[in-house]
């Protein structure tokens, strides 16, 4: 396995470049850019429409990968079909690979991407998550975070909250599907690539899930895309961890979390979250926290 | 009466909530976007009372929320376009065969693969054997009054089906118009509270949905009368909506066809620049006319016969394909002439597909191929928006 | 039939504008149609949006290609678009700089700054409402007082003091375009 | 076209990409307002700016980053980063 | 040659299994378990080298592994029915825009609400406008002889396209009848190894189903060429067919139409029992012949014409119906006669929904009301098995 | 909450009859009659197609409540429509409660099961688990325990094991979705309905699975339904226990587990698991049932 | 039948299902090759048979268990989970 | 044409014994077509099964209704379904009872206690193919020998003893037919 320690490690081979329709200082697009760099030429990447699927847009392609975009809800599915497809014809050496949008992931496709997972497919997953369906403009999925305003959650006379609805805790989910299921964050790229190299490695199914900070529908100035990435997992709104087994392994503790609201006030989709909100998610996020070390090392699920 | 200025998604979201719809279960897919955004907006500012505004996981499961509602008696309104319209296929017919007066606005745009997020008409056309009424309107207008109109139909107790109002993606979908706006009082005395008898209530246990034997053709026969009722419920209506509105449709919208020789038959927003080109063609001295298809389903079939009858040629305008076969449309204008006395001769032009637009110059390279046709006594088949090939 | 056409960059609400100014010929009684190009309308992005104004109804469809009016909303979209593409002698060019652009084109060419204007009365870089006063100011399309109502119904969400601002932009940019 | 005279272009026909990395002659340098530069005598060399371009517009050369125009729209991250000030914004166009 | 008795689902997946497909994603569903259930068996019993048997959580996402699988160059076979059709609907449209060769066996049946396990063609005809090649058989031989086929001329380079070969359920699915079975060195050379030049491979990197922009219009109208395509090759192919196999099929399939003066037009299994009605009204002096439509993708417009020419009346037994409208055959049978210089008259027939069975009598019944309706010059539309109503 | 003790306690009322097509000693079925009563008339089932879909046959139901049959993979959220619907027309007080088959809740219909548990819809959701697509004949699903002969997993000369996949561990992913979810049997109806009737009172969704013992499918006398529902039980092949909040709630405990062997001698699917599978299976399940007693009142998931 | 004479049936021609429970009156005892029999004597009224039937075929009286054989398919789950012997199996048409 | 209709019971096998003709018809170098009805095949309920054999490709589909030969696997049938059903004088009533049943039929019936054979036989009731020995010396379609290869074919993932123990049931009860 190839295990990378610092940024200097990180291969300076690109697969992806410049070119794309994608928005200047998009998360999402980073993501891939990185993960090629472990994964190489000889890879199949199965996209679920959504932003993602603008990047090749006929005749051009930032990819010297392979790329496959079926529709919305069938990314896992379409990656067994190539998995299998691939192994019959011999080049089982080839890495099959997911990258998806969280609406695809945690909604659309879901019963795709567990099916995949139950049968332990030789796939590695990778939902890049920008916690909305961002390609339609920013409406609401079952991975976007209390309080967030969205196109289908704007907060109005009757609702100041914006979306009420606590998001699925997928890698608890994903991690009782008996996987290998673990976060990752842009502003951690060491993290990330050592994660996915060893995903590669593995014979079976693995998720990882990318916070995607998405400047256009977080509403932050391009510029601050690592910031804020960073800025998550700081405050625990994106702890990184993994499970494999059932057991839970914390990747970076710290000894205090900063308070959310720093977070949230570089964003506009939080604008105009009222206090009692703030409080809320500051509750949801601390308990989760708790809950990870806590469980640190040991079964989780 | 007011007027205002909205897209077509906007008209649309205007109709859902003047006929008080009590369910809206949605899922965003573009061009459709705005329409349920805007009823996010209005629901989160307490606009829609006793609405429920209900985001869902897939429009499979949108259309599978607006039966279970629809069931148990409410009035539904969701909107789609596209690939999510062929996601809940199969829930459009199940809909369709339980005669639930669900409404659906669909916003059409082309089918993958390739992906286009443009306009053309294959998606709502696939819908055309599934049971459901089938509505296409040209202005944002016509958007706002179909939605009206086509719950009043589809709850009619001689109807009681589900109905689609479709408008072109972009074009319409994206596009600001000014359009009357009716008062609630209005369309409340137009479109009464929905009060069905066949659907699940309290004390009343009903069993929807179960496995049948030989009566399977009954039931299916019944969804055709039904289906072929609306088109004297849709006459019947006018009156009402007249009284109440001011304005009136027909079963089909003829434009200049009384001393037409040549006929384009169109759908959707292309017919209006169809129109301005026969206007100016007109000036020419061109007698070119234009019949434009408002209801697929039911077909109607004695008003386009009706309409066609006199015209020497016509070019049926498709704005989608079935590969392999051609225009859609095409067959069944050509089928709905078929008995007349005299036929006239039929070309058939393939055209916009993937939102490529088709302006004015184009409708007359179509009508003077056509004239062309005419003269030699020899229809075509024709694509447009090849050159590049 | 007056055709107007927007030139800007995903973000500078071109298409905002286009709305504001079939809003305020719509309150002048006329036809309008409004509407955006779509397609990556990607923050600094360069994006169109259009106007067709009538006093009957609207039979025209699609991107306007023989414009009467021109907007560019930024100057620097000279260099990558050719923003005077379809314009006649009797068109005009409006661009937001604060120099008269040297533009290839039979039309009138016409500069305003409207973003300085934009800074000195909203506070913000708000060019795309502000050059809509100059507009009113070389066409006669559309009036102050239209312009003003058009403000108020598509701003309605906004405190009230930024729909002055507006307002005063608007009015001052009508004044200062020559 | 009639529709007996439409060509049959094969391969040509069906709507794949084949040539890999094309994206790159695309210019999206048109989306940019701002621009980043470089100043070699302050950079490090630490190579955070590479890994951060999302558009790898920033080759990794012997002597440091190197700004590819055509691909980079100016989203600034890498000027953000910069642990050094090596890189600064500058406005496209002024 | 080896005759075996087997069911129409077994010889799907005999078909399955001489064609050496390297994948078979699939989902159960009724009547087309026992296709997948005997793929099964052989692939337990070590049956099928090579091949990956994939139990998927859907239909959707059969197709979906399916596209997968071919877009990396791999053969594909996998068989559904009904509501499994509908529910991969939106991915039958991608499959064929992305030009994939995939085959797959459709098994009709009756589409919900209400539910019905029996055959109708509602299922299968629905995919009419995707883009897929269409075959629909009449016996288990052709069923087999189809799937061989359909793989020999959907990975033709000038069609690469996904093809259906339909049969109906039960009354060909679940029947034994006696077929020759080939010898998988027959079925070699009829059918070489699949070696796709559009595919993603070892260094060949492609990007399958990006969006394009206005170019859409071009690859629509490539899938539509390369359908039409097919006609040729169809009719190609046979010379290899029958040289190898001894067997010979055509477009479209005759039946005592020499002479006839009436005509039935029909599909699927229905036409083995109107043959024999026909045959007994043949030795009452009825001149009745039978047009059989076993392709209806690509649509094969001169064969049937040509068929249909001479007819003085045409009865077209339609088993399915898109209510509102009609039977989905009828328009496109019209179309195709619509510029003969004699028209004969044609009258229009909903049959069998729900798999009410179609007996030598009610083909009787039809033809002589046919003959009613041209004896009084006036064509009519029928439905069927509505006695109970 | 209407609490049960004993059998005695269970209600007389009955609003299930005779009549329908199941199979002689089905088991599905009378997990819906007992269902039913604790339910009663004012309740809506949304089925899923599936064995249950043929109880009513048109124009006859063995149902004395209200059926809705909508498809196989939307049963969830159709109940969503249902519940929102009768909750907006005044009909609150009215139950909406899932029957749906485990290939449906386990497969095609995750999704949609999956965001309604997300969304806390007020809907009881009860998988009757038959471990396989039974009306379609037989059919593995991710249900099919480990070992088990089904028409798509059949016994070969190159497979003597027949499904090699292990189940999926429904229980915890639905845990994992912060709703109630519990097993129940058959052979313990006051467990059962009490696990309902608690789950009516619950303002949110709850998820109960019902192991469906299945006469044609696992090959067995019909008369043994109850037997081998109870076996299942007592050999830890279907422990009873329920989560809520995560934790675990072991309903019957036993000290020691009798040996699986017994149960699978008596169904004619497990006939021909040859002795390495037996014991894999055996594995499994004393895996599961070590970790259910380690866990027992305490965090789960 | 002429399409234009289909006559249009209402609620009638809709596929739903008015009366509860109606499949109480179809006959399923021709199922049955063996069905139980009841002796009171041994009967302790303990309702287990009653509460397992799975098709309902078992009223519940006052005097314990009642059998009705239009329901009863015979599948022997209550003579086998009868704790008493009150419940016999017998075969059918013998 | 030659027509069977077959009466059973979900689970006894009806459609086995219509392939087990089919077989055995085509092996004697018939066409044949066998096939069941569906529909609710559930252990105990009442099932039918067809065969047709002809000597030319057969161009009839559906159900039997007009039978040559009806076959009763269960004597508890005869009061549940009218299974003379269209049989006519020439055609032949075979059920299987030690008692010759009484049947209002023009057609000749006859019995054999297929039950008893199978029991003596095989050892477990399987009267299915036991019976059709008995058709085959009612009708002289089909011979023992033909029926012996249908059984070998039919049961071939069956052990040996088994399929032996099969022929030697429908042996013997061709020869108690009478
Ligand atoms: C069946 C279907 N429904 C809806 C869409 C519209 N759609 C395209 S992209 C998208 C958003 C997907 O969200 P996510 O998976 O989170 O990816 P993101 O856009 O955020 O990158 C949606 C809803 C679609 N393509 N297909
Ligand atoms: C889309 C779709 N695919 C397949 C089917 C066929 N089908 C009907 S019932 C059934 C089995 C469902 O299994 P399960 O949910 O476990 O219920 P069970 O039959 O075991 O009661 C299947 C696959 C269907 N009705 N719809
Ligand atoms: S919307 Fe967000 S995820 Fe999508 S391209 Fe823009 S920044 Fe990236
Ligand atoms: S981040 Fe700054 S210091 Fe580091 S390599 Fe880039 S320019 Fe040099
Ligand atoms: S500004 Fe953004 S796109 Fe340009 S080089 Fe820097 S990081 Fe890359
Ligand atoms: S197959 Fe199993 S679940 Fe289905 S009806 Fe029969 S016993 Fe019940
Ligand atoms: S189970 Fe036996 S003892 Fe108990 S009530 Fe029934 S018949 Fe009586
Ligand atoms: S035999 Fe079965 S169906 Fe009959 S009463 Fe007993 S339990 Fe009920
Ligand atoms: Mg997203
Ligand atoms: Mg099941």
């Amino acid at each position: 396995m190839q295990e990378f320690k610092s940024l200097k490690d990180i291969p300076e081979q690109d697969y992806f470049t410049g070119g794309s329709s994608a928005c200047a200082g998009c998360g999402p697009s980073l993501g891939l850019k990185l993960a090629l760099k472990v994964l190489g030429p000889e890879t199949i990447i199965i996209n679920s429409a959504g932003c993602m699927t603008l990047l090749p847009l006929y005749p051009n392609t930032p990819l010297k990968a392979s790329w496959i975009h079926n529709a919305i809800e069938n990314a896992a599915s379409t990656a067994a079909g190539a998995r299998h497809g691939l192994d019959n014809l011999g080049n089982g050496d080839m890495n099959v690979v997911v990258y998806a949008g969280d609406g695809a992931t945690y909604d659309i496709g879901f019963a795709s991407l567990s099916a995949a997972a139950a049968k332990n497919e030789r796939i590695i997953y990778i939902c890049y998550n920008n916690q909305s369906y961002g390609n339609t403009g920013f409406q609401w999925s079952t991975a976007t975070p209390y309080g967030s305003e969205t196109k289908t959650t704007p907060r109005g006379k009757e609702n100041p909250t914006g979306n009420t609805i606590v998001n699925k805790d997928m890698l608890k989910i994903m991690g009782a599907h008996r996987v290998y299921a673990a976060t990752a964050s842009l502003a951690y790229p060491v993290d990330f690539l050592n994660k996915l190299s060893r995903a590669k490695e593995r014979d079976g199914f693995s998720y990882i899930e990318l916070l995607g900070a998405c400047t256009a529908g977080w509403n932050y100035d391009p510029r601050l895309t690592i910031k804020i990435s960073k800025l998550a997992v700081r405050c625990g709104m994106w702890p990184l961890y993994e499970i494999e087994h059932g057991m839970l392994n914390l990747n970076k503790d710290f000894n205090e979390l900063k308070p959310i609201d720093e977070f949230l006030k570089m964003q506009g989709r939080y604008r105009a979250l009222p206090p009692e909100g703030v409080e809320r998610l500051q509750e949801l996020i601390d308990e989760h926290w708790a809950e990870l070390k806590e469980y640190n090392k040991q079964r989780y699920v | 009466m007011k007027q205002t200025l909205v897209t077509g998604n906007e008209a649309a979201a205007w109709g859902a909530r003047l006929v008080r719809a009590k369910y809206i279960p949605n899922f965003p897919i573009t061009p459709q976007t705005e329409c349920i955004e805007t009823l996010a907006r209005w629901s989160a500012d307490g606009e829609l009372p006793g609405t429920y505004f209900d985001r869902m996981e897939s429009e499979h499961s949108v259309m599978s929320a607006a039966v279970g509602a629809a069931a148990v008696g409410s009035r539904v309104f969701t909107a789609t376009s596209s690939q999510g319209l062929l996601l809940m296929h199969e829930v459009l017919y199940i809909a369709a065969g339980m005669r639930l007066p669900i409404v659906m606005a669909t916003i059409s745009r082309g089918l993958s693969a390739p992906v286009t997020l443009w306009s053309d008409h294959n998606d709502f056309l696939d819908q055309r054997d599934s049971g459901w009424l089938m509505f296409h309107a040209e202005n944002n207008q016509e958007v706002l009054d179909m939605v009206l109109q086509a719950y009043r139909i589809a709850e009619d107790p001689r109807v009681l089906l589900p109905a689609m109002v479709n408008m072109d993606g972009y074009v319409l979908s994206f596009t600001d118009e000014p359009i009357i706006i009716p008062s609630p009082g209005q369309v409340e005395e137009f479109l009464p509270k929905y009060a069905p008898a066949h659907t699940i209530a309290k004390n009343r246990p009903v069993t929807v949905g179960p496995p049948v034997l030989e009566e399977y053709s009954i039931f299916r026969a019944q969804n055709h009368v039904a289906s072929r009722n609306a088109l004297n419920v849709i006459e019947e209506v006018q009156d009402d909506f007249e009284k109440i509105f001011g304005r009136r449709y027909h079963l089909v919208d003829e434009f200049m066809l009384e001393d037409a020789e040549l006929v384009l038959v169109t759908q959707g927003s292309m017919s209006t620049t169809a129109k301005a080109a026969i206007l100016e063609m007109r000036d020419e001295g061109i007698k070119v006319g234009l019949l434009r298809l408002r209801i697929i389903r039911p077909w109607p079939n004695e008003a386009v016969a009706g309409a066609l009858k006199d015209a020497k040629a016509i070019a049926v305008i498709d704005r989608n394909v079935a590969p392999g076969k051609g225009g859609i449309m095409f067959p069944e204008i050509i089928e709905t002439l078929y008995n007349l006395d005299r036929l006239p001769l039929v070309s058939g032009f393939v055209v916009g597909l993937g939102g490529n637009p088709q302006t004015e110059s184009k409708v007359k390279e179509i009508t003077h191929k056509l004239m062309d046709d005419l003269a030699a006594g020899r229809p075509r088949m024709e694509w447009n928006d090849l050159e590049e090939i | 039939m007056y055709k107007i056409r927007i030139h800007g960059r995903g973000g500078q609400g071109a298409k905002k504008a286009a709305k504001m100014i079939g809003l305020a010929a719509f309150k002048m009684g006329k036809q309008v149609q409004d509407f955006a190009l779509y397609g990556a309308e990607r923050r600094g992005a360069p994006v169109m949006s259009f106007v067709r104004i009538n006093d009957d109804p609207i039979l025209e469809r699609g991107y306007v290609d023989d414009p009467d009016v021109v907007l560019v909303l930024d100057r620097t979209l000279l260099d990558l678009v050719n923003v005077a593409d379809g314009l006649s002698e009797n068109g005009v060019l409006l661009v937001n700089s604060e120099h008269k652009p040297d533009i290839d084109t039979p039309a009138e060419v016409k500069n305003v700054d409207a973003t300085s204007i934009a800074l000195d009365t909203i506070g913000k870089p708000i060019f795309n409402t502000t050059m809509l006063g100059a507009l009113a100011k070389f066409t006669n399309i559309i009036s102050i007082d239209a312009l003003n109502w058009a403000i108020e119904e598509e701003l309605s969400k906004y405190p009230q003091k930024l729909i002055e601002a507006n307002k005063t932009a608007v009015r001052k940019c009508y004044e200062v375009a020559k | 076209m009639r529709e007996e005279e439409i060509p049959y272009k094969g391969i040509e026909g069906i709507p794949i990409i084949r040539e890999p990395g094309s994206a790159a002659k695309v210019n999206r340098g048109s989306w940019r307002l701002v621009r980043p530069v470089h100043h070699s005598e302050k950079c490090t060399k630490c190579k955070i700016c590479y890994i951060y371009c999302p558009d790898a517009a920033i080759n990794w050369t012997p002597d440091g980053p190197e700004i590819n125009l055509t691909s980079c729209k100016g989203c600034m991250i890498c000027v953000e980063e910069c642990p050094t000030g090596a890189l600064t914004e500058e406005k496209e166009g002024a």
